[in-house]
Parts: C-alpha cells; structure tokens; sequence
C-alpha cells in the first residue's frame, strides 16, 4: 500500500500548517509521519513501523546519550535545529569514543508551525545523519498548542559502540595532561546571535555545528591513551573545562593566547559584551591526554578538516580548589569561571 | 553597563541618521542621533546602539607614544604596537 | 580591531608596569579608587593587579548604575507590573538585581510579567510600535553614558506620536556621587578609607567632558586621572595618578584623550539638558540622599515620563527599601569594605544568586571579585572548595 | 565533593523557581541537576556524569525507542507527567517483547515553573522506573522563556533486549487470530480529562498508567506464538487496531458487547460525547494471537494484576480494505475508522 | 446509566426490527427523512441501517446546525479576529468547519488568533470576566437547543455588567428549515427526492416542544414522529412513520414523550424570547435564504450584540461565500443527494481535511457516513484501500 | 450539536441555581437556570452546561413498554429491560 491510496490527499508541503490533529495520534499523525518524516529519514530499521525497533546489538560495550534542542532561531548561517539535533546527540555519543550507531528522535511542534519549515527540517536531519552514519530508527511527534512551545523542539537519543578497552571519562584528567581543542571557540553561538531578531550583527561566521565521530576515530586509531573528551557546547570553553576540573579533582591552567578564536568571533564578542569562552560550540571538542602523547595527536587532529587549527591551550595541574585558571594575554591571571547566570538564551 | 567600543563608521544612510559601523569582521547599524560631522572612515565609540562620541586618531598616536616612552632610569625594550590576535 | 587591540598589549604591559615599579616610593602605600565598574571589570579579567606593585592597592569605586541604584527604585518597577499591564522595557543588567522580599524583575518575567531585555532605546520604540494596544515602559538607568539614549528615544517619541510609550527615568550623575563619596562620613575622615586618588570614568567623561572632575583636586585635594576602560588605559593612569601623588600635584588629568575632551559631546549634553532636569535629591545604594544627583522628565516631555502616568511610580509612592541586613555593597560601594569582608560572598551571595546588587552586574565589584579573582584569596576559595 | 560544598547554598524546592540559568549549562544548570535529578534518579550507570553512559550490551538483539511527553494537566489521578514518562516508554519497548533496561530522559523546563512540582515529577519518574525494574542512564536539561513551553515536557528514549527468536510486530496479524486486550479501555484517557481545568466532572476513575513489561514477561513465558503486541495509548483501542489491520494488511472483526470499559469511563464518555475506543490508555496492551493459544494466554493474563480483566475482544479476518469492523452491542454494524481530527488534546 | 441504557437494548432492537419487518408494505418504499444529525449519527453509529429492511431508507436531514451555517457568517467571524484584538470563543464543533479561502477558525487559532473552545457559555462569561482588558466574543450556533444557554449568559452579562463581553448570534430555527426544504424545488415537486415521512428534533422540541410541526402534516401532508436520539428510539419512531404511512395518517406523534411535551419548556422559551427576536431572513448552507428563520440579540441588550459592537459583523458587511465547486452539500442538506454522490467524498474530503461542512461535524451526513458506514460501499472504500 | 444526556441531580445550590448531577459514576455541576421546580432524584436532561428539561419517569416507563409490547402476528419474546453493560 504506498502514501498515496493510504491517504486520501496529500500533506500540504507548501503553505500546509500543524494543527492539532497532526499530533492526535490518528490519520492526520499517519500521514504526516508517513509523507514527511519517513519519506526524509527512510531506513530498514524505521520502516518496522512498531513501537520499538529491533536491531542487532552492535558491540559488547555500548554507549546511549541524550538532549533535547530548543534552539531560536531554528535556521542560522551553518544549519538548522534538524542538522543540531543530529549533530548534538552524535557528538555526545563519539565523547565517550563510541561509534555513533542510531538515534531515536523525538518532535515537539507547535501548532501553526509550517509543514515546509518542518520539511526543511527534517531533510537536514536525514543529510547529517547520513553524513555522520548514523540511522534514525525510531521517533516520535508530539503537538501542542500555539503558545505552549516554540516552533519545533527536537530530542535526539543515541546509542553507540565502545571499544571496550577504552577508557575515556571526565574524572581521568590529570596534573601532566594536556588540554587540547579541536578548532576555534564560539563559531556556533555568535553565528546564532547574529541571527536573533533583537541582536542582529552582520558576521560572515557560521554554526560549526558538525559531526565529530570522524575526527574522533582518527584520534582514536593512534596510540594516545586520551583521558577526557568533552564537546564544550552551553556554557562554552569555559564551563565545561570547568566541569572536568571538578569531575577529575584536579585544577586547570589556560594560555589565552594559545585559545583560537577567529577574529570575527572576537569582534562580536566586544560588540555584545561577551566572553567568547561561555559561548557555545556544535562541533568542537575537548581532549585531554598525557603530555607526552600530545604532539602526536595534535598533527593527527590537524590532517582532518574538522580539526585543523586544533591547538593544545593549557595543561592539567594539582589544585585542591577545582579552579580553572588563566594566564590572560594580557601577562595577568585570573580565574575562568563556571557561567553565572545566562550567556544568551538558547544555542542549543 | 557603560560597555562602549570604538567601531569604523562604513556608510551612513542621512535619512534615517544611521550608520553602518564595523567592529573588526562584524558590522551593526547605530543611530547619529548624538553625534556631528561622521564621516564614513571615522571610528565612533559606540553603546547602546548609539554612537557617543568620534575618536580622535592623533590622540590616540599620542597615547600609544606616551605608552611606549622611556622613563630615565629605563633600559630599552620592544613596544611596537601590534593586535594580540593574528 | 584598531582602537582596542592596541590597548590589550602584553608586552606594553610589562613596559609600564615597570615603570610604575621604578616610580612608586616603596615607603608609602598607593590606596587608588578606580571610580568606575569599567575599570574594575578591566582591573580583573585582565589580571592587572598581578603587574602592579603590592603597595599599589585599587579600591573599588560606586561607578557601576546597577549597583547604586536602590532597592526602592526596583521595588517601584515590580509594583508596575503588578498593577499595571504594561510592558517593561530594560537592560538586561537590571534583570537580576535583588528588590525586596527576594523579588527581582527576572523572577517577575518567570512568572509571567512582560518584561523584555533591550539592547537599545530603540528597541523600546519599536515594542512600542508594535503593540499600540499595551503601554509600554522603558526602565531607564545609567550614567551619563546612557542618558542620552533615553533623551532621543523620548524625543522620538514625541515626534512620531508613540503615545504608549513612557520612561520611568533613573538616570543619575557621577560628579554627584563623587561628591556623596567624598563626603561620606568614612572617608570625609580618612580614618576607615584611605583614598590617595582617582581613576575617573572614561565613558561618562565622553558626554560630559574632563571638566565636571575639577572639584575633587580643588576641594578635596586628590588628583583625577580620566582612564580608559582598557587595560593600558588602567595601567597608564594608573602611573599618572602615582606621579600626581609622587609630585604632591592635584589635578585632573586626561589619559583617555582620544575620545575625552575637556568639555564633552555638547550635543547629547543639549539634548540631554532638553529633555530632563535636575531632581533634588535621590537615593543611592550606599550613599544615601544626594542632592542633584539624578534626572528627571522635564514638564515639557510630562507625556513620555512613566512617573506622571503611573500612580505607583510618583514619587509620594517611593519607599525606602532595606537592603539584606548582611549584604556590605553599600561599605563597598564607599570603598570602606571588600567583597571578602562580607559574611555571604561566596556563600548564600553568588552571581547565580546574588544577594545585593554588587554581585550582580560583571561590573559589580563583588561579581568581579568572585568570577576572575578568588583564586588570590584562600578565605573565599575554602568556601567553595572545602 | 559532596553538593553541600560545590554550590554555595541549596536548590529551594520550596519556593523556587526555573530561570532561564538553570537551562545555561552553567553552575546553575549543574546545580539542578545534582540537587534534583541526580538526587532522584542516581544509579552506577548515571553516575559516570559524561556525554554518553557506557554500559554493556545486554544482549544480541535490541531495542530502541522513544516518547515525548506533553500532557496536560501535569498531574492527574494515578500519577504524573513523570510516572508516564517512564511507562510511555518501557510500556513501547515491551511492545517488541522486550526487557526494556536503560533509558534515557530529556526535559524542556518553561521558565517559572516551580522546582516543587519538578522535585515531584522527578521522584515519581524515579519510583516508576524501580518499579519497572529500568534505569535512567543519561539525561539533558532545556529550560525555554516564559510562553515557550508548558510547564514541563519530558522525552525518553529507551533500549531494551530482546530473545532473538521473538518475532513480535505489527505486520504479522493474520486471519484466524484473535484480538486482546488486557483489559478496560479508556481510564488514563478519562482520568486526564476529569482534571482538566474547563471540563472538571468528578470521577473515580484513576489513570492505568504503568508499566507493561511484568505483564508482558508472564505472557512470552508460555507457548503461545504471540504475533503482535502494541500499546493503544493516543488515538486509543480504534486507532491502534486501524495501524495494526493496515500493516499486517488485513482486517479486524471486533465484538463491541466484548471489549471491557468501565461504567465511570463510559459515562464520562457519554458526558462528553465521547466514544471510549478512542480515549488513551497507557497501562493497556493490544495483543495478536493464533485463535487457538489464546485461551492459554488469557488465562496467565488474567493471573497478572495489569491483566486481571483481559478478554478477547474480535478477531482478524481477510479483507482487502483493511477495516476494523465492529458489531455494536445494539447488533448493527459499523466501521471503526482511525481517529479523525483529535479526540481532546494532550492526553500523552 | 437510567434513562440511556434502556434505550440501547439489542434484544429490543430485534423485537422492534421485527415488527417493522412485519409492518412494512414490500410493494412499496419508505423514504424516511431523519430531520436531525443526532439521528443521522444514532443510526450510523449503531448500525440501525442493518436492522432495517430493505425497502426503509433514511433520507440524512438538514439538522446539523454546523452543517448549516453559511459560509459567510465564518467568513465574518474570521475578518473579525484579523481586524479586532478579540478572544472568540466557540463550540469545539466550529472549529474546523471550512470558511472561504481554505480558512477555518482552527487555522486561524493555529496562526495565533485568540479562538477558545467553550463547553458551555458559561466558560465564555469566565473568559470575560478573567480578561477584564480584552473583548470576548462568543461565536453563538445552533438550533433551539443550545438557543436557551446564550440566552442565559447575556442577561448575566447584564445583570453583572460585563462589559467585555457580546456575543455573534447565528441561532437558527428548526421549523423555518422545515418549510425551506419542504418547499425547495426538488422536494415540493417530487420528482428528484421524495420524503414519506420525518423523524422530528428531540432536543429541539424539549425546548420548543412537538406543536411547531404541526404544519408539516397540516401543509405538506407528511407525518412526523418526535424522536429521542437513543438507537430503540430512532427504531420505534421508524415503526411509528411507517404505522402513519401504512395507515395513511399524517400527524405529529411524539415518541420521545419521556422529555417532549406538546408545549415545551416555557421558562426556556420566555428567556429566549426576552434576549432575542426574529430576522426579517438568514441564509441557511443548501437552502438559502429563509425568511423569519433565525433569531437576533433585541435591541435592549445591544450592549451585548458583537453585531452592534464590530462594524465587520453588521448585516451590510455579509458577503454571500461560495461552497467548493464540487460539494455536494447543499444537496445533500436538502436530501437530494447522498455523500457518496459527491466526486470528492473520500478523495479530498475526509473529516482529516473536510471541503464541506457535512464532513465536519460527527453529524454531517458525510461524515456519519465515512466513519461508520462506508463498508457497506464499493465505490468509497475502494477509493481508500486500492 | 444537539448532544444531552440524560442525569440525575444529586444536589442542588439555591445560590448559585447550580445542581450536581450524576452520569452514571460521573458527577458534573450544571446550570437549573432554564428549569423550574427540580429537586434531588429528579433527572434533567443536560447540554452545554444546563438542564434542559426534567424527565418523565412515567412516559419513559411507558415508551419502553410499548417497545415491548407484542404485535398481533408476533410470537412473544423476552423483553426485560436492563443495562447493556454490567
Ligand atoms: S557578597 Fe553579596 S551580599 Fe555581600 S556585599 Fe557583595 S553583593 Fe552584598
Ligand atoms: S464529501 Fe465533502 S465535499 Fe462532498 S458533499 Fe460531503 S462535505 Fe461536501
Ligand atoms: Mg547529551
Ligand atoms: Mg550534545
Ligand atoms: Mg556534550
Ligand atoms: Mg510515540
Ligand atoms: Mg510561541
Ligand atoms: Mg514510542
Ligand atoms: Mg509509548
Ligand atoms: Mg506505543
Ligand atoms: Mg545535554
Ligand atoms: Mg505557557
């Protein structure tokens, strides 16, 4: 039975709006889920069409991360909530030094919300996810009133395979480790910023949102025993190194000057009075490994497109107080702290 | 809460009394209302959405010079003036 | 970008700060109140207190609008809300700021008040236009700095006809609080706070010149250097106020010169002379009442200001509000106490939840403290980190 | 490090409220979650505190899905936004023969929702999945404005193991089976809408919200070759029978004077114009069985307390037009069409 | 449940079928109009059709008051919500129902327009009275039913002086639908539907009670059985048509004499009478304009009339709307054509995406007929299973 | 549309001319304002929120005793009236 005699008419791609119906569970939910979602993000495993989707277990040692994006706007220069949603979870996955594997995603749309905008949507997920080799293998569509949501909101669930050798985790830091990042801090967030109705700048930068799983198994297929992997998404730089410290028991040291930041982040940043460090990032990571393993991951990171201003920009050090600390480029030093409060509402 | 920064004043559209300035690669419209005689290539300080005040290249030389100065009891050092970001 | 990258140089910070080494008399000790929020921000995300000498102590000034604003004015604001359906237009520094009984116009906004952030006056006028049926209110604060803004957005306003538009005004002036500052009963007497001299606003002196600065050399004999709000601009006056002091001088001097001028932007300050007046007097958190030292909405403009239209914001309204019996900011808003000599920094008062407004805005010299400096201080860190 | 000391001062869960920081990924975030979430749901696997929770594969064959959770009022007769959260989702990976262990959950927080109403939620989510015998491994916090959500959404996703001899799906209904349910329909649907602000009529009825697996576990544990389970929660018993005749490609014959409902359930219906095969279950399973197993298998149903009033309720025969038919009580007949329009919104 | 399940009772199902097997001429056939949806949904959802014999045909009756609703007076209460910041608030059954321009209050409402459903005009009155700043307009439908409820709300909108709130009257009179269909072209003249007989409104005559039909037997020489919407109802009454006709009787009988009485309620009536009087004309979907057919707020409470309050809504405003080309409506309002004579029932309209009011409400012919009865059709359910 | 249903009242609010009727097990308040003379045990026919009209417990009696009842040419048959759902 194809989409076509199994509904009576076709979803309405063009000017065609959700309503309510769309997420009652009956004939109107079947047909967007059947000439939209699926007709996108189409696979073997999703078209069992159950409540759940079987699949082979794909390792002895698995991995399973989640988050929901609730991005404004849903369309900035780089992407969109649909790519986000893919990248985010698969990211969170690879953090473990997992293979990213299958997804399950999750729709909350707000009623009036553009059946095209989703159909937009939806097709980035299906061509991140492709990008990334990950399936979509089951979902779900939710709808609530005009007013009680914003747009659409998308959860992402994850799970992967994990060598089970490995032993990557926020408590391994330790005083002799290195900290490196894969790329330049804060490209995700000011591209979002400059996108926001009441902030409005004009930056040639874009979203650096991006699948990280490739970079990650090129690190991987080295010898470097890496501690830690953290992507610094909310919070930016700055709160995650902040979360290893506490995690790992152990202080942090930065160089500012050894922290890349394109200068159009920079200027932004003056411009909004902001801290590039709390400002959020989609497709760069954080690793931290033993010194002595640093020079050679470093040149493997540099060979891939994702990693290739990677810089090493600081090291781990004994301090009983957690700080994380930096020697500003200025010759001061200072703390770099946790995020008090909000940076800007809603990068990811 | 007084934030201000100097940004180079692009274009500036006379009917509106907005101008298009730039901060390094970062461009953002600002009202005249509160300033005289800008010209595209001037640097304003800007806050607020809201140019304040021209900045006056020379004195700014000077301060860089003063900066960079001697003092008697000194030995010499480097100081030339250069962005800390490449 | 130019005008700034120059500012921030590492190596010109060596240079200075050993001039200021060479020029300091080991023998006496430099107490230097850096007037302004700018400048403290400045003083710690860079870390300049690590290039100065020890005998070079800043002391952190009231030049942050957010944090001497009192208590009571805030309280008016949320009995707006409550009263009223109107839009609340404001900087987004404002949002936090404690009011009474723990409430604070983020709390309000969580609740369901209509408070926006804004970026700029304009973005006030544009609510205004786009929700003709709703009044809406701008909660005007700041300095000098920030008044002109206002000053165009009401002078738009009344060109245009945007009738639902009005300002709840609570502009103040800085030379007034320097006065209330100067003559605070702890510092008058020298005996609780040593203040040798001042870093003077630089944004502030951008509209209103060096000029209005001149009674502090001349009344209470303690020079004034205007600094800019980077780091060598800091470091720079810095030494200039160390001169002053070294020479016996007293007098205002001018670092910022590339944007300050002895007079100012006579134009925002027409405009400004326009559109409000002088109060008689005003609170200010830590100092009390000052005479003339905040502004309101002239007669003229009586349509635009929020203080005629709103019963709730006239001043026969106003209510004196008590700050957190523990809270120091208005000791330290005076430079008499630090963050560390407060009982609640770092404990019940975070920036996340602050208990007086010093730790709110990253201007605030508590915030300040806490967020970049800490580590320099074991009393605080063994609070978070036992 | 314990809470007391990382964050200066406590969570106020009497009084307080989200705020935006709580969604910043700052210390606030970080806050809520050990104060909170952590508090309730703490296990081994959620301890880690990574990305991504490690675990060991469970089996050969898995399954995966997921559920958002956007019901309206949050808290209803028999449980919560959080206890269905957990049974949403165990109740989907059951419905594949599953064992569900792990899942995953995912809150959107609206700005101004009180962290006593969150600490309740939570802790039901956290009873729920003790009881269901599953673990919440991994987790992602969003806070959006003021106006942009409801309260609180709750998405899981969730993996479970299944006997890699099983072949549960909706495709496999065939004519000569036969319809169960385990029994009465429409109580969580009816005991939401009795809370609800504009409808209120006073009922007894409770939610039968819970967790099918224990049920489900009984049932593969005898002979019967079980050919489809599924779980009629939105679009209620007809939808889901609609989903089942159309992917198997057959029809179904039902007995109106078979199929249980409670007389409160039926007279709320009445109330409301209502008819009860459409009102939500979410303790409730649909099962597909051989004619001739079925006596077995309700009989080791009704020895369960979820299945104490199971009944067959009609059987699947051939039709190319893939109905479900239905003889009313009264002795006519009528189709039971798939929901049209929605029933009343936001019933999961 | 008293009073519901009695009436439901397979077992007297079968008794009654049978004398109606036993009643019926096989010479001839009856054509049964039943006049209200509540009966067209009766006999669907149970499957009365099944327990018929063949030569007992329902005829699906114009008494749907969603289903008759012009187009224009959607169209009206739509320019309303584009151009006046209203809450209107309506019976769920609105909701979808198509408007001009692929419009519908639920696309509205989705769009962002302030339409609330109501289960009763009591929510509208709550409505107004929480939202003291808004205008609240109540969408009032419906036949003499759901007349006496808003008659109810406007006084106590009076009595309470809620000023805010008005309501858009678009109660209509089932009798005057009577004369219009009996005296449309196809009907009085015979020759493309014929009517034997009708089953009359149950809850309609509860209020206006059985004596308004008199002149359907009187005029039009056919008779007209009162009857409830319980299944053994519809059954009874059926038998009781076909006694009449057999017999050749034309009269008003009541068989839902449990709650209908020659008179009707009295207080209800009165209450109606003293808010509301009649329309010179109104248009009804299928049967144009009738005239004397429809109520009006009278001008004592035009306070309360959103016809007096919006300019929009005014007589001079309406626009007669056009249906979709191809819906069959109208005919089939009129019972000369069935929903499967429709090129579009099924195709593009299914009660997911309904091109004519008969597809919206679970009483529209279309979709009672969709729903519940289309295996008994070819043509249909080929249409969606191929 | 037309949708009522018949309950009965189980209490009523002279104040508040409001009655509690009962649907089966479910209990709902709803508006006399349109009856007269209604007292608990009574039944109303209910919609949108008010009594439409009191019903007849002796006409209902005798509308199902005609259902009942044997046509001349009809054998005799069970007819005992109960609810379809125990
Ligand atoms: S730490 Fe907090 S309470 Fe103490 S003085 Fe500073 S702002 Fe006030
Ligand atoms: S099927 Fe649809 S379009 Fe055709 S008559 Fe019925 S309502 Fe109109
Ligand atoms: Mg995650
Ligand atoms: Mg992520
Ligand atoms: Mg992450
Ligand atoms: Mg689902
Ligand atoms: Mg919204
Ligand atoms: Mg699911
Ligand atoms: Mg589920
Ligand atoms: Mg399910
Ligand atoms: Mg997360
Ligand atoms: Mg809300």
């Amino acid at each position: 039975m194809t989409a076509a005699n199994r509904f009576p008419g076709k979803l309405n791609l063009r000017t065609g709006k959700v309503d309510m119906s769309h997420g009652s569970g009956g004939r109107a939910s079947a047909q967007l889920i059947e000439q939209l979602f699926v007709k996108h993000l189409d696979n073997p495993l999703l078209a069992q069409g159950n409540d759940g989707t079987v699949f082979p277990s794909p390792g002895e040692q698995l991995v399973m991360s989640t988050d929901s994006h609730v991005i404004s706007p849903l369309f900035f220069p780089g992407g969109n909530i649909g790519s986000l949603a893919v990248h985010g979870t698969v990211n969170d996955l690879a953090m473990s030094g997992a293979r990213p594997l299958y997804l399950s995603a999750g729709f909350i749309l707000e009623e009036g919300f553009p059946l095209a905008d989703l159909n937009t949507i939806v097709a980035s997920m299906a061509q991140a996810a492709t990008a990334a080799g990950v399936q979509i293998i089951t979902g779900d569509t939710k709808v609530v009133e005009k007013g009680k949501g914003d747009g659409v909101f998308i959860n992402t669930a994850g799970v992967g395979v994990v060598d089970s050798r490995r032993q990557i985790s926020g408590e391994r830091a330790q005083a002799g480790d290195v900290v490196i990042v894969s790329g330049s801090m804060g490209d995700h967030g000011v591209a979002i910023m400059s996108s926001r109705e009441n902030l409005e700048f004009e930056t040639t930068i874009e979203s650096d949102s991006a699948a990280l799983n490739g970079l990650i198994a090129d690190m991987l297929a080295t010898e470097a025993d890496i501690h830690c992997l953290r992507d610094p998404t909310r919070g930016g730089l700055a709160t995650t190194l902040n979360e290893l410290a506490q995690q790992s028991g152990v202080g942090i040291k930065l160089k500012e000057q050894a922290i890349p930041i394109k200068p159009a982040v920079h200027a932004a940043c003056e411009l909004l009075g902001l801290d590039p460090l709390y400002v959020a990032n989609e497709g760069k990571l954080i690793c931290i490994c033993p010194a002595k393993q640093a020079q050679q991951l470093l040149a493997v990171m540099r060979q891939h497109p994702l990693g290739s201003d990677a810089a090493i920009i600081g090291e781990v050090i004994e301090d009983p107080h957690h700080f994380v600390q930096m020697e500003t480029a200025f010759g001061g030093n200072r703390i770099v702290d946790w995020l008090a409060g909000e940076q800007l509402p809603r990068i990811c | 809460m007084c934030l201000a920064i100097p940004a180079e004043v692009i274009s500036i559209d006379r009917d509106t009394d907005n101008a298009s300035v730039a901060v390094g690669e970062v461009k953002k419209t600002v009202s005249l209302a509160l300033v005289e005689d800008v010209n595209p290539g001037d640097f304003v300080l800007i806050h607020v959405g809201y140019a304040l005040e021209k900045l006056d290249p020379e004195e700014a030389e000077k301060t860089l010079a003063i900066f960079a100065e001697m003092d008697a009891e000194m030995a010499p050092e480097t100081t030339t003036v250069e962005g800390d970001r490449a | 970008m130019k005008f700034i990258d120059e500012y921030r140089q590492q190596d010109v910070a060596k240079h200075i700060a050993k001039k200021i080494a060479a020029a300091v008399n080991p023998e006496r000790s430099y107490h230097i109140m850096e007037f302004c929020g700018g400048h403290t921000h400045a003083i710690f995300r860079y870390g300049v207190q690590d290039l100065m000498p020890a005998n070079v102590q800043y002391i952190h000034g009231p030049g942050c609008p957010v944090c001497v604003l009192p208590m009571g004015r805030i309280d008016m604001a949320i009995q707006l809300m409550k009263t009223e359906d109107v839009i609340l237009c404001t900087y987004a520094d404002m949002m936090r700021v404690p009011a009474s009984g723990q409430e604070s116009l983020l709390k309000l906004k969580a609740a369901g008040g209509d408070v926006r952030m804004v970026y700029s006056t304009q973005d006030a006028l544009n609510i205004a236009r786009n929700n003709p049926q709703r009044q809406v209110v701008f909660f005007a604060i700041g300095f000098e700095t920030t008044t002109p803004p206002t000053a165009v957005a009401i002078k738009q306003a009344q060109a245009q006809n945007i009738e639902n538009f009005s300002v709840f005004c609570n502009h103040v002036l800085t030379p007034a609080a320097m006065t209330g500052l100067l003559e605070s009963p702890e510092v008058a007497q020298g005996d609780q706070v040593q203040i040798d001299g001042f870093l003077g606003p630089s944004h502030v002196s951008s509209i209103i010149g060096s000029k209005p600065y001149e009674f502090v050399p001349q009344t209470y004999g303690k020079p004034v250097v205007i600094a800019g709000f980077e780091p060598l601009d800091v470091m720079q006056a810095t030494l200039m106020v160390i001169n002053q002091i070294n020479q016996n001088r007293a007098e205002v001097e001018n670092e910022y010169s590339r944007v300050v001028t002895p007079e100012g932007n006579r134009k925002a300050c027409a405009l400004v002379d326009e559109v409000m007046t002088l109060r008689d007097s005003f609170e200010w958190r830590g100092l009390g009442f000052i005479a003339n030292s905040a502004l309101k909405i002239r007669p003229e403009f009586s349509q635009f200001d929020a203080e005629q239209r709103f019963a709730c914001l006239r001043d026969s309204a106003y209510v004196i509000a008590s700050d957190h019996k523990a809270c120091e900011c208005p000791s330290i808003l005076r430079g008499v106490k630090k963050p560390t000599d407060c009982s609640l920094f770092g404990k019940a008062c975070t920036p996340e939840n602050p208990m007086g407004s010093c730790m709110v805005s990253s201007e605030g010299a508590c915030a300040a403290y806490w967020s970049y400096g800490r580590f320099r201080d074991t009393h605080s860190t063994e609070v978070n980190c036992a």
